[in-house]
């Protein structure tokens, strides 16, 4: 079996900015995602999640290695300026790269 | 009038829907263990404002429009201005910045359809009979003073980037398409075109339940308004008197402007809980999305947390009130 | 009969049912951020199959079984028919894949709970009486045709390996046990159990919000149906004219086998809407499991865009109309 | 009397709610798809515990304070009393720890809010009367238990821990302030204050549907509940004789001390329906973090597989005939 | 503090797959899992999420790495060929090694 | 752009233990987490997630690896006796190291 590594960005940030998240990847050409409606808390208090649109999400995106640093530059310049988020990165080894 | 005024406060108080907010306030601030799940808080939402909507479209089909234009026009140049003089006594009088004091504005002049619906209920609760059609007030009040808080905001500010342009439009789209207005003036047409047969067909679920539903909103509104509570020492005191000033002000002259466009004494006292009453849905998404450096914190504590609290429990009654010695 | 039919399509357009089933298609197709959670959704089938479930095992309790064989064996080997003459049909005149024609066979012989519903709703309007147990037909059409399909589409393929052994047993159970199916059918015994004295008990429940509740899902299936609209130039102008003329024809054979077996006027037109419906949900899951190699694209795009919004707007009266006409 | 036994045994076997509850059972053990989401569940509990309690409440402020403290206070004494006993009987008949003794004795000694609501079902079915306030001893009754159960329980181990001290301190605020409580209890007060003029207004709500939720509400719990039967088997012969003979005997001095403190017939049944019934929402949570070493396996199998079906199916009918059968 | 390391499988696919793959974990001998209820977008299109069948599910499983493996190969050889799916493997480093 | 090593904690327990998780938060000076409602299976049987009270949690905190390693001592030390739960640890690269 061979695998292939591959960056997962995750991004947790309010659910207000959904719509130009998926805006930017559509931008810098990220094809797939997930999503999942998450509770938590962070520098900017409790986001209790029983109202979405003062809810979080997290979203978590597998990219080749430059795709992942052009999001994350692009999130580290216009995001983190409006919203609440945090974002890392980690290494993952997929099957099948032909799908990201 | 004082006699009646208290009378009213304590029927208010008394209704079952206003208990369950103070229930919700207690669960609260006792750390209660009580949540509601998200699917529920939309749901009800949903019920909520499909409910009204229908309810009004209706009325507005036995009424016609000609009954309508010209208190609908009111309303709407109400919810323009609004914003308009609120914004200096924000930033001139409460020294707050540009963008605070434009998303504050934009709040105020916007509308909590949850105080619209408690102030139907108390109407029905003191046998006060009042336009059903009022919905539509409702429905049209919501979108114009955010644009104009936005534009007040963006005066100052600017936005590059590919992503962050066309928030105008953006902003736009929104008042015409976003999950509340939709549904209002959905449902509200759809009670227009399907009238006294479809009413007959779903009352069962848009009428018979509705005072209960609200009951059961008011439940959770009252933990979500008061996990702001701790906000309160934040905001300062200019904002905690303009939170409760403000309304009071604002329904004074929505409850004229409804006398003078020809309503009744429950469809005036309706204006004036319209005009009195803070956006704590629409317009928070969409500041927080238009003008991302106005702090949530002071918006959503005074609309929240002060304003529709006071709105609730003894702020419909006092428009009430207002709109009696009015009339006599 | 022209003008009847006219005045019955507009009844229809008119109801709220219907209306809230285009401003669904409206609130997505104009990107409104409007949308009901899962939950939601879960809680409006499960409501509606146990309401419609319960009630016609109540008018089954009071018709007796008698009444009911004929008909029900009818609809049960329409069921069996329709997908082994729609199969030719889809394989050589619109040249689909063995797997595509057999699972797109299984989706028009299967049924849509939610078209029935409407049917029912459409009766009520236009005051025709219906046999209520008519949901008994309902329960036993949805499952035959989904394993005939199964079968067509298999001929060709084969599966190895431990977890894909077994396919037509698992296929067998979920026809039996199957969510939409163990809701009718319990429910539907429950009912014919409990008889009148359990539908006094229940009555607020299941039949008191009923329709409005049926308005609130078909704004969410409005959604749904139209977020499959952009697919809809993948699918090819043969399924297109497929997908509209299938459930005429057998909208057309189920009101004569309706009409032969003996059923009113109401309950022809009933089992004619249900064999011109089409499954989108029952129907998708077997076939992704049993037959991963057709399109979901193909089947569920003319299922859900293209039948299901046919039969709830103009479907419906046409039926009617035929039925009508059958008896005249 | 035998005769009015089956009687009654049939016509609760026959009832909507108890066949729900069968076919929740049924679809659980078919292993099929069907699946309530959390919300759903979540939000059945909200309703029926408010409607449970505002109800009680209108009845409340009718009835006056006098009526209710005697038989009240009769509540309390036994649900404190309950574990006491219970105790004993599990540690040295049934040779269980310490901590399993104590767990189940709090099971025991405290109530399950839907075997209430079912047995008032059945009253109403059954066309007994019955004092609407009972609610309040269903609220008193919940908790004393629990914390008779922790002290037992506690008596030999020992924390230590910044986290873990406070357990009692934890379990008080649990004790008044626990989702259920809380629901049940503010409820209760919203309906007293409120009065007649409350329920006029939410009737449509709190009562219109309460039957037929109810009904659904137990769809679900018979997944629940089997989805425990395959741990019977782990639990042993004695627990499975302890949770239908407790409830038998816990039931027969409840209508006994009900018959006392002067209720009625159909208020000694639930007197008896709630000495009878084991919590399995409360306790459990209580009991998995203040006595986190006794086993889930044993406290929840014995309260929710066992006494659970067996008061909701036979166990009522039984205390209503022991009630018929002390007022002869 | 001792950790162990552990592989970390991450699958996410369309709901339906779900009893098809925990019929592969009793075969291959996983005994522990956890499932995500998860929006999405892929090749496949996006899936929104609110009809559970036609929804996205996320399933994590930690194993040893020989399990890790044979599970990962099954999916490869069974899954692809059949549901929307991707498949990636990370590291981790677990407390009490005795449960996996 | 630049990245910051620091450790993901992943704990999946009893929904039953979260207060007295984020109560171990406060405690050991974790200020942000994330928090997902999941289902799963483990050694203490199936946790179908319809009853929060008896469903499962999965909380996953990013935290520098000193604060990590505590966090994780005081879970083994006192909630591994008490609840149903598996803790795990990983590698990852934030932007922002201030926020953590
Ligand atoms: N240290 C952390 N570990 C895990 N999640 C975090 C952490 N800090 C923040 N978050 C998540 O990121 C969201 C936004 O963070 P913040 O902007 O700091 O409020 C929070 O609501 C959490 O869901
Ligand atoms: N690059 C990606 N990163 C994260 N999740 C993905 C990615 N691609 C696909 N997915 C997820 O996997 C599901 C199935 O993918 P697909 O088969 O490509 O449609 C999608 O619905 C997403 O939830
Ligand atoms: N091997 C595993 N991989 C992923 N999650 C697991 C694993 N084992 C257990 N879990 C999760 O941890 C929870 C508690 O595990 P346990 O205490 O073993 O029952 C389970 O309900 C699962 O959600
Ligand atoms: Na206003
Ligand atoms: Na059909
Ligand atoms: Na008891």
């Amino acid at each position: 079996m061979k695998t292939h590594p591959m960056k997962l960005v995750t991004i947790i940030c309010e659910a207000l900015a959904r719509e130009h998240l998926l805006a930017l990847f559509a931008e810098v050409g990220v094809h797939g995602y997930t999503l999942f409606p998450v509770e938590g808390a962070g520098s900017q208090g409790r986001r209790p999640g029983d109202i979405a649109e003062f809810g979080n999400i997290q979203v978590e995106v597998v990219a080749a290695p430059a795709l992942a640093t052009v999001l994350m530059e692009r999130l580290q310049a216009e995001f983190f300026p409006r919203f609440a988020l945090i974002v890392y990165e980690s290494d993952v080894r997929v099957l099948r790269p032909s799908k990201f | 009038m004082q006699p009646d005024l208290l009378h009213a406060i304590q029927a208010n108080l008394l209704s079952p829907a206003v208990l369950f907010f103070v229930l919700g306030v207690i669960a609260s601030l006792s750390k209660s263990d009580l949540k509601f799940p998200e699917a529920l808080y939309v749901t009800l939402t949903i019920y909520l404002l499909t409910a009204i909507g229908f309810k009004g479209g209706v009325a507005l089909s036995q009424a016609g429009f000609e009954a309508v234009w010209r208190p609908g026009l009111a309303a709407i140049v109400l919810g323009t201005l609004i914003p308009l003089w609120s914004y200096p006594v924000l930033r001139f009088v409460g020294k707050l910045s540009v963008a605070d004091s434009a998303a504050i504005a934009a709040h105020y002049g916007s509308v909590s359809a949850v105080t619209f619906i408690a102030a139907t209920n108390f109407l029905k609760q003191v046998n006060e009979p009042f336009e059903s059609y009022a919905t539509a007030f409702l429905a049209v009040m919501e979108s114009p003073a955010i644009l104009v808080g936005i534009m007040l905001g963006k005066r100052g500010g600017k936005r590059e980037g590919s992503l962050w342009g066309g928030g105008t439009r953006r902003a736009l789209h929104e008042a015409a398409f976003g999950r509340s207005v939709l549904l209002l003036v959905g449902a509200l047409i759809i009670g227009a075109l399907s009238g006294k047969r479809g009413m007959d067909m779903t009352e069962g679920f848009f009428v018979t339940p509705f005072q209960g539903v609200l009951a059961l909103f008011l439940l959770e509104m009252g933990m979500v308004a008061s996990r702001r509570l701790e906000d309160l020492k934040r905001v300062g005191l200019f904002l905690l008197c303009f939170g409760i000033a403000a309304p009071l002000v604002h329904g004074f002259i929505g409850v004229a402007l409804g006398h003078w466009a020809g309503l009744s004494l429950g469809g005036a006292t309706l204006l004036g809980v319209l005009a009195a009453s803070a956006s704590y849905i629409a317009a928070p998404a969409a500041m927080r999305l238009s003008l991302p450096e106005a702090s949530p914190t002071l918006y959503l504590t005074s609309a929240l947390a002060i304003t529709f609290p006071f709105n609730i429990t003894v702020g419909i009654p006092i428009y009430y009130a207002l709109a009696r010695w009015w009339n006599s």
